[in-house]
């Protein structure tokens, strides 16, 4: 096997692009140093995978900076025809889950019981069990209280996993507010429904009654 | 990137119970349900908060200032629906029924009388922060449904890596082998039946090399296993070699042998597997 | 979401680019012909594949045909930059292959059954193949004593992968056990830090306890 000597800069582009579409992982830019014996200040390598990134605009995959460093994944748009080679469809989470999971997302550390408090209902251990495996939320630590119970948090693989470079980068809840001090600063559900946007009016059933 | 408006609606219509089949995308004006679907709908619901929101909202009141009285009757008789259908009636529904009488019967009692805190707490404020809470965190989780998740909406690429890596092999410092060796001796104290004798490493390892040198030669001239155990002849290796023959003896691993006195010393080793290859 | 819709050649070519990225298996022509609505015959997907194969010429990934079906995967020139990646921890021994290997080396030449005297236990074969076969210890002779037991000692090998020059400078016994009677001995770890040096305390971590 011949080994290929790096010169130009379009050669350590290809050996990066080969080492970024091969990883099972998002690479951190210290691991992909390691890739060259030559030392590349951050600049540099902040250039050379934009350039890569630019490199890929208009295909049908693309490389994202995540939490945990760099990847290349599908664009969304093209699932539609990517999933007709998949034999299951992967679950879509229940609203029971997905609530949990914005609790833990916005208001971690939090406990079941804090969880319980806001949604008015007792937690199924088996949507905690979901968030888990999934890898998405894990205990961080124990609250000092009777019974010590658990604290959960969500991980870099739930940011990882929802192209999120960091918690910040949530839909703020600030706009969500926004939303309800509209639709409760007026009796009309009309004008709720010409300021909000779709999304915001299919949010809620109470909303389209 | 995706819109996520499509998205949260698609997301939405898992939500809506289905009734024969339709999805019914808005839930009734009124509290009429229809009997075969009551079950249904409490399960669209995620729990009393979740059915307060929706008569609040169904009624289009300001959840600021939410009139006590028509929620709790309208909250009441859809428990009392539900209780009469013989549903199993979650805990949480009759306890938020249970602070509704509450909240309704304290609006009835005189106000107290001003303190320094300032105005005295509205008997809602509680529910009202709960509620407001619990439909933000609602609103959240259909903006983190809405985004495109791994898996679901794209997928990683990670390509086959065609070659088989080389084995890597475990290594090993010498400080690895110190560890293991005191590992043996404290095993060796416990049991205290074996005793590890003290002695110079070198002869052990001249001991080595002397068989190595022997095997498959057959009977060697004793002078020659100086040569075979040290390429550097010096006073104390070759007085290391000597231990080492004269330990290899004892222990039986070589044999020597002299015809008479002053005629030459042969030297072989104890190993039939080797003549037999020799011969 | 926004569906995409394919039109050009180029279209198709970039949603079955997408496709086979995202692959986790090589996926035959039939399994790839689910990814369109339109249908090409088979001169027409060859030529797709064809073509998509010379997009990648002198890139660090390669499409290639299988007998299960065509995958992508990284060409072999670029493997040496692709180990630097793999960060998995180092393999490391069993704790019997260490500690026969500590007697073969400080009790050479030894059988089978004297190694199995010292640990108190039975020496799997595997343990003196694995040794064996990383070229550190060789049988050099046989005990004459029933059964003629093989005797193991170290190899050349073993010393040039320690980088030593020869056994003696193995750590010295009677310092280790010096050093455990010590240790064992008394409680006080000051002692051991005036008769020791420096070098001989970060050695063995009995001492330090």
């Amino acid at each position: 096997m011949s080994t290929i000597s790096l010169y130009k800069p379009e050669d350590f582009k290809i050996v990066l692009e080969a080492a970024l579409l091969a990883a099972s992982e998002p690479m951190p830019l210290a691991e992909l140093k390691k890739l060259f014996d030559q030392e590349f200040d951050d600049d540099t390598w902040r250039t050379l995978l934009d350039d890569l990134r630019r490199d890929w605009s208009g295909r049908g995959i693309e490389l994202t900076q995540l939490a945990t460093g760099w990847r290349f994944q599908t664009r969304p748009e093209y699932q539609v025809f990517l999933d007709r080679l998949r034999n299951e469809k992967p679950p879509r989470y229940s609203r029971a889950v997905m609530e949990t999971l914005a609790i833990i997302a916005y208001r971690q550390p939090v406990s079941r019981g804090d969880i319980e408090d806001i949604r008015g209902v007792a937690v199924s251990p088996n949507v905690l069990k979901t968030l888990e495996a999934r890898g998405w939320v894990d205990v961080v630590g124990h609250r000092d209280a009777p019974g010590r119970p658990a604290l959960y948090a969500t991980t870099k693989k739930f940011l990882d996993d929802l192209s999120l470079r960091s918690l910040s980068e949530l839909p703020p809840l600030t706009e969500i507010e926004r939303v309800m001090d509209l639709a409760e600063q007026t009796d009309e559900t009309n004008r709720v429904a010409e300021t909000g946007t779709a999304e915001e009016q299919s949010a809620t059933p109470a909303e389209q009654a | 990137m995706t819109d996520p408006g499509t998205a949260a609606a698609h997301e939405n219509e898992s939500h809506f119970p289905k009734v024969y089949g339709e999805t019914l995308r808005t839930l009734p004006r009124d509290l009429y349900i229809p009997p075969d679907a009551l079950e249904i709908y409490l399960d669209a619901f995620e729990g009393p908060l979740d059915l307060l929101l929706y008569l609040i909202r169904k009624a289009n009141v300001n959840i600021l200032d939410i009139p006590m009285a028509p929620l709790t009757r309208q909250y009441l008789e859809y428990v009392e629906a539900m209780r009469k259908r013989n549903l199993e009636l979650a805990a949480e529904y009759l306890l938020m029924a249970a602070m509704l009488l509450e909240i309704k019967s304290r609006m009835l009692l005189p106000r107290p009388a001003k303190t320094d805190a300032g105005e005295p707490e509205d008997p809602r404020a509680e529910l009202v922060r709960r509620l407001l809470e619990y439909e933000r965190m609602k609103l959240a989780a259909l903006r983190i449904d809405a985004l495109p998740q791994a898996n679901r909406d794209y997928q990683w690429v990670s390509v086959w890596i065609s070659d088989q890596v080389a084995e890597r092999l475990p290594e090993v410092s010498l400080h690895d082998l110190q560890v293991a060796w005191l590992a043996l001796m404290k095993q060796a104290k416990m049991k205290a039946h074996h005793k590890v004798r003290r002695e110079e490493l070198s002869v052990r390892e001249y001991m080595g090399s002397i068989l190595r040198g022997l095997r498959g030669r057959g009977y060697v001239v004793f002078e020659d296993l100086f040569e075979v155990a040290a390429g550097h002849s010096t006073v104390a290796s070759l007085v290391v070699s000597f231990l080492a023959v004269l330990e290899l003896a004892r222990e039986k691993l070589i044999e020597i042998t002299q015809s008479e006195a002053l005629a030459p010393i042969y030297v072989k080793c104890c190993d039939v597997d080797d003549l037999a290859v020799q011969a």
